[in-house]
This record gives C-alpha cells, structure tokens and sequence, in this order.
C-alpha cells in the first residue's frame, strides 16, 4: 500500500474503473489532455484513449445531459464538473432528468451508470465562486445519491462504489485538502458502502457529525475537548443521500449530545434534515438542543473567510456550551 | 474545422439574408411531382404503411380528443397537421435507432408498432401502463421499440441523444439516435447544449426540429429573429436541411439520406420540418385567442395526409373504399382498447416508491409502511380509482405540459 | 372591495405594480396577447403595451437573465416561469447570479427590482413536472426572499410587497387554489410585510406552521382536532426566507408541541429548517417532538398523488400522535 | 423574419463552408494599411489613447505576474495578446454605454479611466475596492464608469446584457450595452439563451467575442465544429463581422460601426475578434502542457501593440523616446500603486454581512453579533491580515478561476 494523498486517490479510483469496465468513459472540461485543472484525470486519456476521457465544450447542463444519455445507452459516465459552483447550470439536468429517469420510465430506462465529480468547498482563498458547498441542493431529491470523501482512502473507495452504483451519484470532492489529506491507499480495487455512516472516534459525552474538509475541524475540536475531559463520538457521514440515520441516532442515544457542522450556509442546509430527524428520533435521550456550526447566511466571502468559516474553534466552543447546557 | 484565413478588407456585416436556405419540395399541392423533383425510392410497402400509420394518429387524435371532452382521460395532445414531418422521418431509419422525442410524436411510436392498447395504458394510467401510470397522459416510452420515455422539460433530451448516440457509436452497433423538437424548445440552452455537442464529439444523432409556427401561444415571430432552425444547425458545423414538413416524400428522402450521413460519418445531421400544428396545443389550451381562422384554414388545404393520399391514388397504390375501411377499422379498434383498458385497476401502491433508486432505502420503506398504516385507518378515503378522479381534476385553463 | 380569486389578486397586483410604475416590465413565456396558460397577466399587453409586457422566447434561463439585466439596468423586472417545475433551468441564474449581485459588487450595482413567479405544487393531476414545491431550494441560498400566499388578499399584498422590495424575489404561487381560493380584495394599492408571519387561528395545546395551498389543509386539520378538544394554533409563514422565527418560537413557546407540513418531499425540506431551529429556540419547551408532516421521498407521482400528499387527515393523525406523546 | 418561401426539388444538405464569413483587416503585419481597405477616421488623440491604454495594461499585466509570484497577491490573469481586441472595441463606444465583460478586459476598465490605485484595491481586497474584498483579483467593477462586476461564472453577463439593453432603450438614454466574453464562453446555454433574445427583443447590444483559440486547455478544435462564433449570430439574425482582434483599425472600425447599428436599428451586433492569448490562463495555469512554442511564437509576432505602434510611427503620432518614457512611467505609477495600496487596511468586518440583502434581516445579525463574540474569545486567531494570507493560500495547481 502506498501513501497518497485524496486527489491521486481520487486519480487512482478513476484509473481502477476504467482499466475494469471498458464502458467507463470520463469526460468533463479540460479533463483530457491536460488531465484537469486539479490534475483529476491525469494519464487517463494517454492510457485508454480520447473516445474513452475527453475534453468537453464549456457546458455544465450539456455534460450532464450528454452523460444522462450516455448512461442511459448502457455507458457508465463519470462527468467532471470543474468546481461545485458550477453544477447550477446543470440543475434541471441532476435534478429533473438524472434523478427521474428510472421511475419516470416505469424502470424501462435508467440513467445508473452516471457519476457527477466536483471539487468543492471553501478555505482556498476563492470567494463566492471557488469555495461552495451545494450538497444540501442535491440532497432534497429524490433519485440522487450524494457522497462526500474525508479522507484517501474513503475517496478511492467511495469513488469507485459510486461509479458501479446502479443510480445516479453526485460524488464532491473537498478541494482544500486534495493534497493535505494523505494516507494508506491499496492500489487494488476495493469498494467502500454507500449510505453508511463511519465512526471514526468513539466517545461518551456528545455525538459530532460532519463530512468532507470538515471532518478535519471536528477532530482537531474533539481532541481539544477531550484535555478537558469531554469525550467526544465522531461521525462521518459519508453518504448524505440517503445518510445513515441509525448509526447517529444510537450515538446521540448514548451521547444524549449533537452538533452537527457543514461550510454551506446555516439556513436550508444539510444539518438542519440531520437536526430535524435525530430530534424526531431521539427526543427523549437529548440532554441539550442539538447545535449547528455551520457557514453564515451570506455568499462565500474572500478576506473574511476564516471568520466566515465553521472552524475548530466554532465547533469546540459549541461543544462546551452543550455540555455545561 | 474552420481556418479563419479569408480576410477582406472592407467593412461589412453578414446578415440572416448571406445564408438562404432553401425548402426541399418534392410533393407538389395536389400530390404530384415536381418537375425538377428527384423522387426517392420508396417501395409501396413502406409507403402504405406511412399512409396508414399517419391515418391512424389522425384517428386517434379525433377519438382521444373527444374522449377527454367526455372526461374519460385528463388531458390530450395532437399530432394534427404533422404526421407527414414524423412518420415521413421515422420511416427512414432502422427499428434499432433510438427515438428522444418531444411529446408530439406518437406518430413515430406508432411506425414503431405501439399498439392501442398501449396507448391507452398509458393515457389512462393503469396495471400495464409501461410507465406504472407515474405521468401525464402521451408520455409514452417504450424500451421494446426503442422509443425513450418523454420528459415534460423542453429540450432535454437534446444533449442526451447527443450522448446516446455517442453510446452507439463506441458500442459499434450501426445505430443512431433520432431527436425530435419543436421550434419553442430549440431556444432552450440544452438545444444549444446538445447540438455544440454533437457536433464536436461526432455524434451519430439525426435532429428533426419540428418548426410548426408556434410554442403554445408564442408565433415564432416572438420565438426567434433569424430565419428558422435550420442555419443554427450550419453555424454548429452540422449538415443541414430544410425540407416540406406536410410533403412526406421530402421528408422521408431527408431522413434516408440523414441517417446514411450520421451513421457513415460519424456526425449529426439537423432536419428542419416545416409545418403547422393545426390543432390546439393540448386539450388546455384554446388558439383562437391568439391566432386567426384564415391562418389555419391555409394550412388546413395543405394537410399533409390527403396530400399522400392523391399521391398513393395517382399511383395506382390506394382505392377510396380501402381508405373507408381503414378509417373504420381504426375507429373501431381504438374505441375498443380505449373501453377495454379503461376497466382495467391502477398499478399497485407499492409503484409510489418502486424505481426511485433501483431497491427503496430505508427511510422510504420506512415511509411506506407508515403511508400504509396511514391508509388502513381511513381505507374510503384513498385509494379510489384514481384513474377515473383524472378526468375531473385538470382545470380547463391549466396548460399541461 | 370584490370578492376575487386568487389568480385574480395577483392579476390585480400585477396591474397596480404596472399602473403606478412605469418601470415595472412583465415578461415570461406566453404572458403577452396569451395572458399566460394560467391567464395571471390578463389583459396587461392590452393596457402597457408589448414594450412592457411581453412573451419570451422558451428559455428560462434566458428570461431570469434578461430580467436580473433590466433589474440592475433600473427596471422593474417580473418575470413569470411558466411551472415551478421549469424554474431548475434558470438556478444558475437566481442562485449564483440574482443572489450574489449586490454583495460581489460591493452595493455598485444591485438586481433588487427583480421577482421571479411562478405557480407552484400538486393536487392538478399533473405528475412528476406540473406539481413540483421547490422552495427548499431556494431557501437555501441567502441573497434571496422566497413568499408565498396563500389567500387571494395575501397573493396581492405580498406580491406587490415582492415586486417593490429591494432584493430579488421567488414568488411562488400556490395554483391548485387559483381559482378555489375566493375572498375579499381591495381594488387599491396595499402591500403586506415580507418576512411576518400570519398567526391565522390562535390556540394553545399545538402549533401548525405551513405556507401556501398547504394552509387548508392545516385548517381543516385543526378543525378536525378542535371537535377532539385539541386547540390548535396555526401559523401561515407566508415568506420562508427570511422566515420569521419569533413568531413561532413565541407559539411552540406557549404550545409546546410543533408540526410542519409541506408538499415537497420530506428529506432537506424546508420543514427541516423550522424544526432544526425551533428545536434550538425552545428545546426546553418543547413537549413531544417536532414532527413534520410532507411529500414523501419520490418524484412527485400521477396515479398516487393524493396518497402522496400530506393531507388534513396525515395533519390531524400527526396532532393526535403529538398531543398524546 | 423569415419567409421560408424557397423551395428546391434537389435534395441537398448546406453545410458550414456554404456560409463563408471574412475576417476584416486593414493594418498589415507591417501596421501599413492594406491596399484594398478602407481605414476608419480616428483622431490622434483617440489613436494615442488606445495605444497608452494598451501599453499600460502590457505593463500591468507583467508586473502583477510577478508580484503574484512574489507572494503579493493570490492570482492573476493577463490580457496579453488581446489588448487591441479589447480596447479597440471598448473605444467604439461612449462612457455612457454599460460593459459587462468576463474578466480578461482590464483593458476597457482602464480605457473609461479606472487607476491603479483602483486596480490594486480590488486586487488586495483592501478597504478601498469598490467590492469591499469580497471576490478574487481581477473581478472588477465600477458604478461611475459603467462596468460591471465581473462575476467568475461564465457567459451569466450574456442574457443579463441583453435585459440591460432593453432597459437603456426603454429609458430612451441614447446607450447600448457592450458584452465581452469568450470562444469557451459561447458554449454555455447562456449564450444562447442571451443572443436569441437580444434578437428577437431588438436589444441594442453588441456582443464582442474574443475568439483567442483557447478556454483553459480546451483548443477551440474541441470546443466547436463550425467556422467559429459569427456563424451563430448570422443564425440568430444578429448583423455579424469577423475581424482581426490583433488590428487595432479593424476592431475599432467594426466597433464603430456596430454601436451605431445597435442604436440606430435597436438591435444587436456580434463582433467576433480573432486573437490568441498570448500568456497562460492565469497564474494558476501552465500551458506548455497542452500547446507548443512554435504556436505561441507565431502569434507572439503578430503583437497587436507593436503593431500598432509602427502604424503610429508610420504616421509621425509617436516617437521612440516617448514609447520609453511611457513605459517607465507606467512601470513606476504601478509599483508605487502596489506598495502603497498594500499597505492598507482590510475592509470592515461587518462587510461580511452587509449587502446580502439591502438591510441585514434578523437571522443574519444574530449570527454576525455571535460571529463578534467568537471573535473576541479568540482576538488573535482572527482579523490577522488576511489580504496577506491570501498570498500563500492557494495552490499553485488550482485554476482560479
Ligand atoms: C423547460 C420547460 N419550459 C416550459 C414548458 C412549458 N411548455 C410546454 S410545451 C411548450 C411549447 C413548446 O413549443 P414547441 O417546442 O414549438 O413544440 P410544439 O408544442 O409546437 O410541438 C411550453 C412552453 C416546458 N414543458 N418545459
Ligand atoms: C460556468 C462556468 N464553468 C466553468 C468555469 C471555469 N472556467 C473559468 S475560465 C474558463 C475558460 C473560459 O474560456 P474562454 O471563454 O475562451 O475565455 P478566455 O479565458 O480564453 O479569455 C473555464 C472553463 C467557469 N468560470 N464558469
Ligand atoms: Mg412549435
Ligand atoms: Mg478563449
């Protein structure tokens, strides 16, 4: 196994998919040649081809339906978009066509074999339109399955599951720790499930439930608040459509305690469904409000990010605050 | 690809008149050949069966209309006036090409073999509906005759032929794809998305753009500036033709010669049908609101299936009586179906949740079995041959789709 | 003041707007000599002329563009999306664009003379593309109000409020009650706050929150529960973004017991918001969990739609089960 | 509007060469005027202007490159090679005409008078950017001089300068709207959508497309099949010219003459400037990777300055001393501007929130009086210079954007 980091992992999956089924085609802008602007899909176009990894025109809702159609042929599609912030113009494609093709069609037709890659998240110094998180859109529709890596060795694993899921998947990659994040990766095909949460720290006194980048905020503030004798449960969501609810209801059961963090603005976003479901399910076991420490209700800004941003310190001042609630 | 190496060194803009494109003609009003017309071949099998197959929509269309008057369905749409620009393309491609229509093409579905019956589980949404009675009546879909279930959103399924026949190609079956549109949803982006597309990657999908005069209410005056579709298609780098929407021997040598170019090519290829929709947009809407008598009584003499008929008599090929009897037969069929798959139960409840990923989740399960209990406590209330509370439901000024 | 109905009201709204604003434009697909297929822009051609009232090519995410042009440019911009189900074209355009206007321009230039209609929701028998409730969508993206009326005084009043507030718009209109939802309408000029709730019934023992066409059914419900001994307090959020938190803080305060009900489906709804927050703002209150009552998690379906709707009878079950925690 | 009157017995496709579209030139490689063209009357001062313009955003570019790469601040991206498409167009038009543009046309901003110390501003998100530190470098824009905040989205700015225009010629300001984007750019659905509108709604807008051969790493052979752009506008019904982007006369007599058009004939005009970029995407971009020397070596002696600059010195209008004081003095303005403008203060934290709405609703207040109180449990984990940090921030194999 060697050491590599998420983006290569992510190269890696790629690479795995394509080399076992002939009927994987990548395509996306500049992912040809050039192998990306993050250098996703490097050596991919060298290895199998320009009929198989292939530069697309600039047209976010033209990849998607193209690779709708593609998929629904009997390909197995993985699009490229080149940032999250440019999914919009894809929208009705992902959110009226891609997840409505199979009940549409009585299951006649289905559009499975598609796969939707995009590099999200902010602390990059990019500002409203290199730094957005978009997952709570996709994740209020049905059809859809939403996937975020934390780490590698889950985006190799993940990646690859969701290339061979039978629906279609939105698969984000957080962009700001593409080479940060590094770790043990077989250079074997494996699978990791979707729609199965992971703990990734067991603890007693409160449950904290994150995905992507910030899982790396909610370590750094569990390991704070663990020198001050607060043991904290970590989750990591993984898929957060459909997400795992058991898993965080018999941790909150046991924790009685709940934050939940995400960089997409509070209002509308991921955590309050997470809020929403665990308070329904666990009301009698929780010992304070379940929190959110998310981004603000404003646009991504650039040289207020760090403040704008859900941090460490965010999440380890609201741990605090649960526990003396 | 371009070379951008002629310069010139006088001022001047090109305008929509520097590219005319011309309508190809080969009918003329009374069902003759032109005189400078290159007839296609066609042998008098096919040729009957087009004949039959636009005279049995136009039955259909008639039936269905009124049978939603009665209430019996809760919307319609015809094909009326346009049967020669879809069955006239249709025919000249292989039962093995894929079809991304709009919603006003059951006539190519027909070519294709859909049977009253299954018209009518679809319209009606019953147990056989191929559809599991999910959409609105005429989004029909049928994996058996490749015919891909419609989508109400204009245009979308421009880019995914694109990709489709993308599919086709590396899958080196010697198909294509045929995408049908109207003029309304070529201004859409996806139509700009889709033929962009098709045309840089070389893909073997043929588009049959049905300009039909209007989107609903909107004249393509109001549509667009330029003259037509058609030199779109040339601007995108794609082989174009405009052809005699109501004239199905221009049609038909079109689409021959569209499919042998996309497939041997590699290419798309953009047929631009010129017609008229003769009839309302759909059972919601009322044209005379927006649209004069005059108008449609011109077209209405340039009806595109007495047009073949006149061709088919003048070549010996058809008789009156034969067409009396067609007639007849085709009323009595559908009549019969409609009856017959009326009576028949809706899909069962478990259909709600079926197909929205290929195994339900749990948390749909979960609302299931709740919707279940739910339904035990009140069973009157639901449940109740939905199919039948379709007829009375739609508002009469509620445009659907 | 005439008994109207509620296509009416907004037809009313839309005529004061044009009648004491030259600047006001409506535009939209098929609104000119057509009146829209819902016939919302009656007669306004007739009365402004093609210049300000006029049909647009079928392109919705042309006609949001077009109209965040007119809005900076110092029109007053209406824009009408044929069916909520048609707006997904147009999200790159609202949510990267008219939202973001203001705050990336630093307050230089700003698209608040623009508002987006567009009728919205099920019960037509209209399947997956004629019956969508997109709000949540929306909700999720600051830099936008998101109203919605639900009685013909509400649909005039809030929709000239919308027309003349000074951020950008969704107005949702609720179109199974166009024409069933009848009462009083002053033929004059009035407009009713953004960002107020309405309490419309008072009641103590359960608080009902919902917007739009759903308010009836809420009504019928607390009627249903009244004849139980269960007094119901329902509240018509009337504008979801920004909502008015106080207002229901202050009634589940009092009740201690909260359903939210909503036609689109469940998972990242806008019902999860209210929860999420309510649940902080009165955990200590609260005395059976927040419940919420909404389509299920599929597209929406055609043969099913009334098993699919969360109707008076799922509402008044769902107040028993609360009440009897 | 289209008739659709001709008709043709043959049957034949029109293809992309059937509508061949010039490109106009009139200055040489050698800046003398080619024998067959027509120059546009242009005055010494406009000439002088253009040119000064041109020549300090040469200088801009180059030494924000480098302070880029000194850490100085966090991206960067050029206009090289396309000045005179740039400001050759925006000297077509009048100050009072709105420009949205896409974000590689620092060029017309500093032709309308935008200064260096405006430029640094915005670069280092100080307290004095007209965008209160809120977008990436080279997102510009400025109220007083009718520019439009850039936004990093491509071809947004098309749809929404058609509406732009119509709103002008409503007012009835005698003003056009102009809109620049990119070969890429003409791909989004947005560039259909804004075109076919800005036709059919006779919006008095001209849209100039810098046609430079590459979007990122993407050769204009993979992003469309047909002969470039202009073709497009020719199918809208939009009048179209294709010029030299590298011939300062050309673009600016098309410029000209397509502002008048706009007005006059209330209607839109496509320009189409044929250029090449001559540096890497941004400073995030590297394009050895994806092309060759010998292309960017052609191009780079087809300099549309120097150009330029021999037509000036042909004329008597510029000397080779004035060319070297000018330099030196651009070179000097800047470097000053950049010491100076970074030592500024950021913007006020409460520009965090202000401007998502006209007035903070409730929900954000609440959380920016939390965000205040964080930061004062953490005073110096926050606020800590950020322009500063954003210099090392980004990944050098990021492309932003
Ligand atoms: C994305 C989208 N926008 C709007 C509509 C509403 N709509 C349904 S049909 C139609 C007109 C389409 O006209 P055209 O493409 O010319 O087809 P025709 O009905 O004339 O065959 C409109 C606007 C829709 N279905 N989808
Ligand atoms: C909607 C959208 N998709 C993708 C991008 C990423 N992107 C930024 S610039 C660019 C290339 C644009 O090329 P072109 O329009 O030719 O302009 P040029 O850089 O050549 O001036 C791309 C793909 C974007 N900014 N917005
Ligand atoms: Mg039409
Ligand atoms: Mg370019």
């Amino acid at each position: 196994m060697a050491q590599i980091n998420l983006l290569q992992a992510v190269n890696s999956a790629l690479d795995t998919a394509m080399d076992t089924d002939d009927r994987v085609i990548c395509l996306g802008e500049d992912i040809g040649k050039f192998g990306g602007v993050f250098r996703a899909t490097s050596d991919l176009q060298d290895k199998y081809g320009k009929a198989r990894c292939f530069n697309t025109p600039i047209t976010e809702q033209g990849i998607v339906g193209f690779s709708i159609g593609l998929a629904a042929q009997g390909s197995v599609a993985v699009a490229e978009i080149q940032f999250a912030d440019y999914i919009f113009p894809a929208f009705d494609q992902i959110v009226n066509e891609a997840a409505k093709f199979r009940y549409r069609s009585g299951d006649q037709f289905n559009c499975g074999g598609l796969t939707i890659r995009a590099p999200y998240g902010g602390g990059i110094s990019g500002g409203l339109y290199h730094s957005q998180s978009p997952e709570a859109h996709f994740c209020h529709t049905p059809g859809l399955k939403v996937v975020i890596p934390s780490t590698a060795y889950q985006a190799k694993g993940l990646l690859l599951a969701a290339i061979r899921d039978p629906d279609p998947v939105i698969f984000f990659e957080p962009k700001a720790i593409y080479r940060a994040e590094v770790g043990e990766v077989p250079e074997t095909d494996y699978v990791l499930p979707l729609g199965v949460a992971e703990v990734v720290t067991q603890g007693s006194d409160i449950t904290l439930v994150g995905w992507g980048a910030q899982m790396h905020q909610l370590h750094r503030a569990s390991n704070m608040a663990a020198k001050d004798g607060i043991s904290c449960e970590v989750i990591d969501l993984r898929t957060l459509l459909p997400w795992d609810v058991d898993t965080v209801a018999q941790s909150v059961g046991k924790t009685g305690r709940l934050i939940i963090s995400h960089e997409a603005p509070r209002t509308g976003g991921f955590a309050g469904e997470v809020s929403a479901t665990i308070q329904e399910r666990c009301f009698l076991s929780l010992e304070a409000p379940i929190m959110r420490i998310t981004g603000m209700d404003t646009p991504f800004p650039l040289v207020f990010e760090k403040e704008y941003m859900p941090d460490y310190l965010k999440v380890y001042e609201a741990i605090k605050a649960s526990v003396n609630f | 690809m371009a070379k951008f190496d002629r310069t010139i060194g006088t001022l001047r803009f090109t305008e929509a008149t520097d590219l005319s494109i011309p309508t190809l003609s080969i009918l003329d009003s009374e069902g003759k050949l032109r005189k400078d017309a290159q007839a296609p071949a066609i042998d008098k099998e096919t040729a009957l069966k087009i004949y039959r197959d636009m005279t049995y929509i136009r039955v259909l269309d008639e039936r269905m209309l009124a049978a939603q008057r009665q209430g019996r369905l809760s919307f319609y749409l015809t094909c009326t006036g346009e049967e020669a620009a879809v069955v006239g393309s249709i025919a000249g491609f292989a039962d093995r090409d894929m079809v991304m229509a709009q919603y006003r093409e059951q006539a190519a579905l027909r070519y294709r073999g859909f049977t009253s019956e299954q018209f009518m589980n679809q319209m009606l949404s019953n147990d056989l509906d191929l559809g599991k009675g999910r959409q609105m009546p005429v989004h029909y879909g049928s994996r058996e005759l490749n015919y891909m279930t419609i989508s109400s959103t204009l245009a979308t399924q421009i880019p995914q032929a694109a990709g489709y026949a993308y599919g086709q190609k590396l899958s080196g079956n010697d198909a294509c794809t045929v995408c049908y549109f109207g003029d309304g949803a070529a201004s859409e982006g996806d139509f700009h998305a889709g033929l962009n597309m098709a045309a840089v990657l070389n893909c073997p999908v043929v588009f049959v753009v049905r300009n039909n005069g209007y989107a609903i209410s909107t004249p393509i005056s109001e549509q667009f500036a330029g003259d037509g579709i058609a030199p779109r298609g040339v601007g995108y780098g794609i082989k174009t033709i405009r052809v005699d929407g109501n004239d199905i021997l221009a049609v038909y040598a079109a689409s021959v010669a569209a499919r042998k170019l996309a497939i041997d090519g590699s290419a798309p290829v953009m047929i631009e049908t010129m017609s008229y929709r003769l009839g309302a947009h759909s059972t919601s809407d009322d044209p005379t609101s927006y649209r004069n008598a005059e108008e449609e009584q011109l077209w209405a003499e340039k009806d595109p299936i007495s047009r073949m008929r006149k061709w088919l008599l003048g070549k010996g090929w058809w008789s009156d009586q034969q067409e009396h009897q067609l007639k007849d037969n085709y009323k009595k069929e559908i009549l019969d179906a409609l009856k017959s798959q009326e009576k028949r139960p809706t899909p069962s409840l478990n259909d709600l949740i079926s197909d929205v990923y290929q195994t339900p989740p749990q948390h749909l399960q979960q609302q299931y079995a709740e919707l279940q209990q739910h339904i035990d406590k009140y069973p009157d209330h639901y449940l109740a041959n939905p199919a039948k509370a379709n007829g009375t439901y739609l508002s009469a000024s509620v445009q659907l789709p």
